[in-house]
C-alpha cells in the first residue's frame, strides 16, 4: 500500500474513532438532560414552585426547598465571596514569593480537592457542635461558604495574574500607593472574571447536598425560616429524599423530577449568565 | 523550480497577499523582507500549505513547486511537506532525544531501516554543522543543548527527509549574534544544495545570507531583484524607504 | 572562512588584477616612449578602458559590500583604503594613457641629450619601481615596506625638481627643440604624480593596517 | 491618617489570606480529634461487658473472636486457645431460661438478687460467655471479665466487616469499604478515561472551532449539573438498565455507580486534559506536520507525549473527584458494606457510609468517631491526591521554561 494512503488511513480511522466518542459523550448528555427535562417539565408550574410539599411531599410544590436553597446560597456567598476576593487580592499581591506563599497556596489547593462530605464532616463537628449552632442555616452556609472559598481565590488569582504589570508599574509611577492602585486599577480589570468566577460558585453551591445533610438540611419542614438558627430543606436534599426515602416513592417521583428540573435550570441559567457577564463586562472595560 | 502564479490570500474578508507572481531561483537563497505583518511569512507557508491549519484561510492561484501546483485538488499534503523542509522562528526541538528528533521525519513517513535511519540521521546532522558537537550525546534531551545547537538540530531534522526546498521563518531571531553567524554560515552551505527561502526581519542578514531580495509591503511584492541591487540602488521609493529605515 | 571573508579575498583578487594592470600600463608606456613605439601607445590608450572598468568594478563590488555586510573595524578600513586605493591606481593608470596620448602625436625622435639631461629614463624606472613597491607593500599588508615609499617618492620629487633647470637650460643650448623639451617636461611631472599617488596608496595602506592616519600630518 | 487606614486593610487582607490555610489546619484538628478518639477503646457498647467462668483459661478475646462466638460461628473453647469445652451463650435475657419467674421474682428492683443469680448461671456452667450489663458485674468469686482487644489501626484496616452497631461488639473494618470506593472509582476512571482523552483531544486538535463552541459549553454544563441528578438519574434510568442487562437481583450495584461516576469526572478529565494538549506550542506541531507527519502521527507522536504529564494530572484529578463524590454514589450502588467479589455486586464506599450512618450515630459514641475516622481516610487520600496533582503541575511548568 502506498504510504501516504496508509497514513491516511490510520488517520481517518483515528479521528472517526475520536469524533465518535465526543459524539456519544454529546449524546448520553442530552440524553440526560432532555430525560429529566421530558419528565419534568409537566410538573412544573406556578404552583410547583410557590406552594408547600403536601400529604407526603407527593402533593404540592417545592417553595421551602428553593427558598431553603435561596438562604443557603446567599448565606455562603456572603462569607465566600469577600473572604475570597480578600485572600486572592492578599495572596497574589502583597505576599512575596516565598515559602509562605507557596504553604497557603499549596493549601488552597488543596481545600479545593477535599470531598463535599468531608466538609461537611467538618461543618457539623465545628459549627453544629462545637460551636453550638446545631442545625441551622448559619451553619449550613458557613460549611457551603468553606466549599466555596478555593473556588473563588482561584478565580480571583487567576484574573488577577492576567493583569499585565504595566498598569500597576503605570499607576505606581503616578505617586499612587499599592491600596489605591489595587482598588482603582487592578480590580476594575479583574472584576470580569472574578464576578464570572462568583456566579459559578453558586452554581456549585446550590447544587450540593453532602455538606448540608449535617449542617442544616430538614427532612421535611413545611414552613419558612424565622431567624439563621433555623434548619431549612434544600432543593438538591429534596431530590435525594424525594428518590431514595420517601414515603411513597412512586407518588413523589414527580415531584423529583420537577425539582430536579429546578436545579438543571439554576445551573443553566448561571452559567449562562456567567458567560454573559464575563463578555459584557470585559467588553465594558476595554471601552 | 518553485513558483508563485497570480496568488491572493485571505483570513476571512481580510486580504493578506495581493497578487503575487515570483519566481524563486534554485540553488540560491532569496529572502522576503518587510515590515510586520505584511504577509512575508504567510508567503512562505503557503509554499508548504502550512496556511491550511489556520481557519477560514482562502487562497487563489497557483504556486508551484516541482511542476505541480501545490494546491491542486487531490495534492498529498503531506508528501508535499516531505519535500519543502521548513525551519522555525524559535528552535522547536520536539521533547526527545537529539537523535530521534532527526529521526522523527523518517519513521512518520515509514521508514523502519534502523541502519539507514542512524546513517542518515548522521549526515543531516554533518549537513547541519552539528555532528561533532553532538555525536557523544545523540542519546541526550534535545533541549539539553544550546539554543543556537537546537536551531541547528532543528535544521538537520527538517534536512533527514531530503527536501528540495527549505523554508526559513526567521531562523535566527531569537538567537544571540554567535548561533546567528553560525546559522548565516549554515545558510550559506547549504544553498549549494538546496532551494532556500528566508523570512527575516533583520534587513541586515537578509543582506548577508541571500542572492535575491524579496520586498513585501501590505500584501503585496513590492521588488523582487538581486539582494545587491536591492540593497545599493532599489528600483522603487518604498523598498528605498525601507531599506534605509526612513519608513513611514 | 566566513562568507564575507571569502567575499574578501575576492576584493583583493580585483584589486591584484587593478594593481597589474596599472603597472603594465606604466611599463608599456616606458617601453613605448623609448622605442618611439606609436603602436604600442595606442594600445596603451585602448588598454585604459580596461583599467577604468575594473575601476568600476572594484567600486561597486564595495558598494554592495558596504551595502550588505555593514563592515566595521578594520573590514570598514580596508573597505574605504581600497575604494581611495581604486582611485589612485585609476588616475595613475590615466598618466600613463596620457604619455601614451603624448607618443601618439609627437612626431620626431627625441634628441638623445635632452633624454639624458632630462633624467627622463630615471624618472620612468623610479616610477616603475615604486609602483612595483607599492604593490607588494599591499599585497603583503607590509607597513615597513609602504613608509619606505616616502624616500622614494622623495627621490622622484627630486628629479622633478631638478628637471626645470635641466630643461630650461636644455632650451638654451637647443631652441628649435623646445617642443620636445615641454614634451619631456611635461612626461616628468606626470610621473612626479605616480609618486605622489604611491605616495597616497600608501598612506591608505597604513591607515588600514594600523588605523593611523598619515595624511596631512609631517611623515613618520 | 492615609498610611494608618492602609495599614487596616493590609491586616484584613492577610487575615482572608490566611483562612484557607487556617481552614485546612482546623479540618485536619477537628476530623482527627473526633477519628482519634476511636482507638483504643472497646468495642462493646459503652455499659455493657463480657464475662466467664473464673476456671475459664481464656483472658482475652478479639472482636473478630467475639463476633465469630455470637453469631455461632465458634462453638468450642478450644478453638479460641481455651479447654475442650463447647462453648454456652449467655444474654440478660437468657436468664429466664435458667430461672423460673418466682426464684426471679422481684429482680427488677433488687440488683444484689440479679448479681448473684448471674453469677450462680456463670459458675455453674464452665463453658459459658456472658454479654452483660457492666453494672451487674459481680465482685463475685465466680466469674471473670474478658478482656477484650481494643480497636487499633490494624483492626480498623485489616478487619473485614463493617457492622458499627453489632452486639455484643461493634466492627469497625474498614477494608470492604476501602474496596469498594477503590472498585467503583478505578472502574469509573477506565470507563471514562477513553471518553475523557477522546474528546480532549477532539476538540483540542481536530474539530472545527464551530464544533468546539458547541461541545465547551456542553461539557462545562456537565461540569455544573449537581451530583444529586446524576444520582437521581442513574437510579431512574441506569439501575433498572443494568438489572435488565445483566440480570441481576438489584440493579444497584458497583457497575451502576461506576457508570454514574464516569460521566460526572469526565468534564475534569477533559478540561484538564484539553488544557495540557492545547499548552503544546504551536511551532512543535507545526514542525512535525512540516515533516511530512500527518495531523495524526503528530497527535500521537507529539502532541500526547508533550502533554503526557497534564494528562496524567487530568487522571489522577478524576480519580480524586471520583473517590470522593458522595451523593450520586449513595443513591445507585446498593451500600452493602461486604469485600466486593465481583462489580455486579452492591457495593459501599467511604463517602456514602458517612453520608448514610452519621445521621444516625449518636454524638460522641464509637460508631460517631468511626466516621470521622472515615472522613480522615478520605482527607488523607484526596491530599495525597492533590499534591500528586501539584508535583506533576510543578514539573510541568518547569520543563515549559526551558
Amino acid at each position: 500500500m502506498k504510504l501516504s494512503t496508509k497514513k491516511k488511513i490510520y488517520q481517518g480511522i483515528a479521528f472517526n474513532l475520536f469524533r465518535l466518542m465526543s459524539g456519544i459523550l454529546v449524546v448520553v448528555l442530552i440524553s440526560i438532560l432532555s430525560f429529566i427535562v421530558v419528565r419534568g417539565i409537566g410538573v412544573i408550574s406556578w404552583d410547583f414552585i410557590t406552594k408547600m410539599p403536601e400529604d407526603g411531599m407527593t402533593k404540592g410544590g417545592i417553595y421551602p426547598a428553593i427558598i431553603g436553597t435561596l438562604c443557603l446560597v446567599a448565606g455562603s456567598m456572603l462569607f465566600a465571596f469577600p473572604v475570597g476576593v480578600l485572600s486572592g487580592i492578599y495572596i497574589h499581591e502583597f505576599v512575596k514569593d516565598n515559602w509562605f506563599k507557596r504553604f497557603v497556596k499549596l493549601m488552597t489547593n488543596n481545600l479545593a480537592g477535599v470531598p463535599s462530605i468531608v466538609f461537611g464532616l467538618f461543618g457539623m463537628s465545628l459549627f453544629v457542635n462545637t460551636l453550638g449552632f446545631g442545625d441551622s442555616i448559619i451553619a449550613g452556609s458557613l460549611t457551603l461558604g468553606l466549599l466555596a472559598l478555593p473556588v473563588i481565590i482561584r478565580t480571583t488569582e487567576e484574573s488577577l495574574k492576567s493583569i499585565d504589570n504595566v498598569f500597576r508599574e503605570g499607576s505606581y509611577a503616578l505617586g499612587a500607593t499599592k491600596i489605591q492602585t489595587i482598588r482603582r486599577v487592578v480590580l476594575p480589570l479583574a472584576m470580569p472574571n472574578i464576578i464570572t468566577g462568583f456566579i459559578l460558585s453558586i452554581g456549585r453551591v446550590s447544587g450540593e447536598t453532602a455538606p448540608i445533610l449535617f449542617t442544616v438540611a430538614a427532612y421535611f419542614l413545611p414552613k419558612l425560616p424565622s431567624s439563621i438558627f433555623d434548619q431549612v430543606m434544600a432543593l438538591p436534599y429534596h431530590l435525594y429524599v424525594l428518590s431514595t426515602s420517601g414515603t411513597d416513592m412512586e407518588a413523589s417521583r414527580n415531584m423529583a423530577y420537577g425539582t430536579a428540573l429546578v436545579l438543571i435550570i439554576i445551573v443553566l441559567l448561571l452559567n449562562l449568565i456567567a458567560n454573559f457577564t464575563r463578555s459584557y463586562l470585559s467588553k465594558k472595560v476595554k471601552h | 523550480m518553485i513558483e508563485a502564479k497570480n496568488l491572493n490570500l485571505f483570513y476571512g474578508t481580510f486580504q493578506a497577499l495581493n497578487d503575487i507572481s515570483m519566481k524563486v531561483p534554485e540553488k540560491s537563497v532569496t529572502a522576503l523582507i518587510g515590515p510586520s505583518g505584511c504577509g512575508k511569512s504567510t508567503f512562505l507557508r503557503t509554499f508548504n500549505r502550512m496556511n491550511d491549519l489556520i481557519p477560514g484561510v482562502k487562497i487563489e492561484g497557483e504556486v508551484i513547486v516541482d511542476d505541480m501546483n501545490v494546491y491542486e485538488k487531490g495534492v498529498d499534503v503531506d508528501n508535499l511537506r516531505k519535500r519543502v523542509g521548513m525551519v522555525f522562528q524559535k528552535p522547536n526541538p520536539f521533547a526527545k532525544s537529539i537523535f530521534e528528533n532527526v529521526a522523527y521525519g523518517l519513521r512518520v513517513n515509514g521508514v523502519n531501516d534502523e541502519k539507514l535511519i542512524k546513517q542518515t540521521v548522521e549526515e543531516s546532522l554533518k549537513q547541519a554543522a552539528l555532528w561533532d558537537e553532538v555525536k557523544d550525546n545523540l542519546k541526550k534531551s534535545a533541549y539539553a543543548i544550546s539554543g543556537g545547537q537546537q536551531q541547528r538540530l532543528c535544521i538537520a531534522r527538517a534536512l533527514a527527509v531530503e527536501p528540495t526546498v527549505l523554508l526559513m521563518d526567521e531562523p535566527a531571531s531569537a538567537l544571540d549574534p554567535i548561533s546567528t553567524s553560525k546559522i548565516e554560515e549554515l545558510i550559506h552551505e547549504l544553498k549549494k544544495k538546496y532551494t532556500i527561502l528566508i523570512v527575516t526581519h533583520n534587513m541586515q542578514q537578509a543582506a548577508r545570507v541571500s542572492d535575491h531580495t524579496a520586498f513585501f509591503y501590505m500584501g503585496s511584492l513590492v521588488e523582487f531583484d538581486e539582494t545587491k541591487t536591492i540593497f545599493t540602488h532599489p528600483v522603487k521609493q518604498q523598498t528605498q524607504n525601507y531599506v534605509t529605515g526612513r519608513f513611514g | 572562512m566566513t562568507h564575507f571573508e571569502e567575499e574578501l579575498k575576492h576584493l583583493k583578487h580585483e584589486m591584484n588584477i587593478m594593481f597589474a594592470l596599472v603597472h603594465t600600463q606604466l611599463s608599456k608606456a616606458k617601453d613605448a616612449f623609448i622605442r618611439m613605439d606609436k603602436d604600442l601607445a595606442r594600445e596603451i590608450i585602448q588598454t585604459e578602458k580596461r583599467v577604468n572598468a575594473q575601476e568600476l568594478n572594484i567600486d561597486r563590488d564595495c558598494e554592495s559590500y558596504f551595502a550588505l555586510y555593514n563592515p566595521v573595524a578594520v573590514d570598514l578600513r580596508y573597505l574605504l583604503a581600497v575604494l581611495k586605493i581604486n582611485s589612485n591606481l585609476e588616475r595613475t593608470g590615466d598618466i600613463a594613457e596620457g604619455i601614451a596620448r603624448f607618443l601618439v602625436v609627437i612626431e620626431q625622435e627625441f634628441d638623445e641629450d635632452l633624454l639624458q639631461s632630462s633624467k627622463v629614463l630615471k624618472m620612468f624606472e623610479e616610477s616603475i619601481s615604486i609602483m612595483e613597491e607599492i604593490e607588494a607593500a599591499f599585497e603583503n599588508e607590509d607597513t615597513i615596506k609602504a613608509r619606505s615609499i616616502f624616500k622614494q617618492d622623495e627621490i622622484i620629487n627630486k628629479i622633478n625638481r631638478e628637471a626645470n633647470e635641466r630643461i630650461a637650460e636644455y632650451i638654451r643650448l637647443k631652441p628649435d627643440n623646445v617642443e620636445q623639451a615641454l614634451y619631456i617636461l611635461s612626461t616628468i611631472r606626470k610621473l612626479e604624480r605616480v609618486g605622489d599617488q604611491a605616495k597616497n596608496i600608501a598612506e591608505e595602506i597604513i591607515f588600514y593596517v594600523e588605523a593611523k592616519v598619515l595624511k596631512h600630518s609631517k611623515k613618520v | 491618617m492615609k498610611k494608618i487606614f492602609e495599614k487596616v486593610i493590609e491586616g484584613i487582607l492577610m487575615l482572608s489570606g490566611t483562612v484557607t490555610t487556617l481552614t485546612v489546619l482546623l479540618i485536619i484538628f477537628f476530623l482527627f480529634k473526633e477519628g482519634i478518639g476511636l482507638f483504643g477503646k472497646s468495642p462493646t457498647e459503652e455499659g455493657f461487658t463480657v464475662a466467664v467462668n473464673r476456671e475459664n483459661p481464656v483472658n482475652e478475646l478479639s472482636t473478630d473472636q467475639i463476633k465469630n462466638i455470637f453469631d455461632q460461628n465458634i462453638h468450642n473453647w478450644n478453638e479460641v486457645g481455651g479447654n475442650n469445652d463447647s462453648i454456652i451463650l449467655f444474654r440478660m435475657d437468657d436468664l429466664f431460661n435458667y430461672y423460673t419467674e418466682e426464684e426471679l421474682a422481684g429482680i427488677d428492683t433488687n440488683m444484689n438478687l440479679l448479681t448473684s443469680k448471674i453469677d450462680e448461671v456463670i459458675d455453674k456452667n464452665k463453658g459459658i460467655i456472658a454479654f452483660i450489663s457492666s453494672k451487674e458485674i459481680p465482685q463475685n468469686p465466680n466469674s471473670k471479665l474478658i478482656h477484650i482487644k481494643a480497636i487499633g489501626l490494624g483492626s480498623f484496616f485489616g478487619g473485614k466487616e463493617w457492622f458499627p452497631t453489632a452486639q455484643p461488639v461493634a466492627q469497625f473494618g474498614v477494608y470492604p469499604l476501602l474496596m469498594g470506593t477503590l472498585w467503583v472509582s478505578l472502574l469509573a476512571i477506565l470507563i471514562a478515561l477513553p471518553f475523557g482523552l477522546a474528546t480532549a483531544v477532539y476538540m483540542a486538535e481536530i474539530a472545527s472551532p464551530g464544533v468546539r463552541s458547541v461541545l465547551k459549553p456542553v461539557i462545562e454544563l456537565l461540569a455544573g449539573i449537581p451530583s444529586v441528578v446524576y444520582g437521581f438519574f442513574g437510579l431512574i434510568v441506569v439501575v433498572p438498565l443494568v438489572q435488565q442487562i445483566f440480570a441481576l437481583p438489584v440493579g444497584e450495584t458497583g457497575l451502576t455507580g461506576s457508570i454514574i461516576l464516569a460521566i460526572m469526572a469526565l468534564p475534569t478529565i477533559i478540561t484538564v486534559a484539553e488544557d495540557a494538549i492545547r499548552g503544546t506550542p504551536r511551532s512543535v506541531k507545526e514542525a512535525s506536520l512540516a515533516l511530512g507527519a500527518s495531523q495524526w502521527q503528530t497527535i500521537y507522536r507529539i502532541t500526547i507525549p508533550y502533554a503526557s504529564s497534564g494528562i496524567t494530572a487530568a487522571v489522577i484529578l478524576g480519580i480524586g473527584r471520583a473517590i470522593g463524590e458522595t451523593m450520586a454514589v449513595l443513591m445507585v450502588t446498593g451500600n452493602a458494606a461486604v469485600v466486593p467479589h465481583s462489580i455486579l455486586e452492591p457495593m459501599r464506599t467511604i463517602p456514602a457510609t458517612i453520608a448514610a450512618e452519621l445521621g444516625e450515630a449518636a454524638k460522641g459514641s464509637l460508631h460517631y468517631d468511626a466516621l470521622f475516622a472515615l472522613g480522615c481516610i478520605l482527607f488523607i487520600i484526596t491530599m495525597i491526591v492533590n499534591l500528586t496533582v501539584q508535583m506533576i503541575s510543578g514539573k510541568r511548568t518547569r520543563n515549559k521554561l526551558r
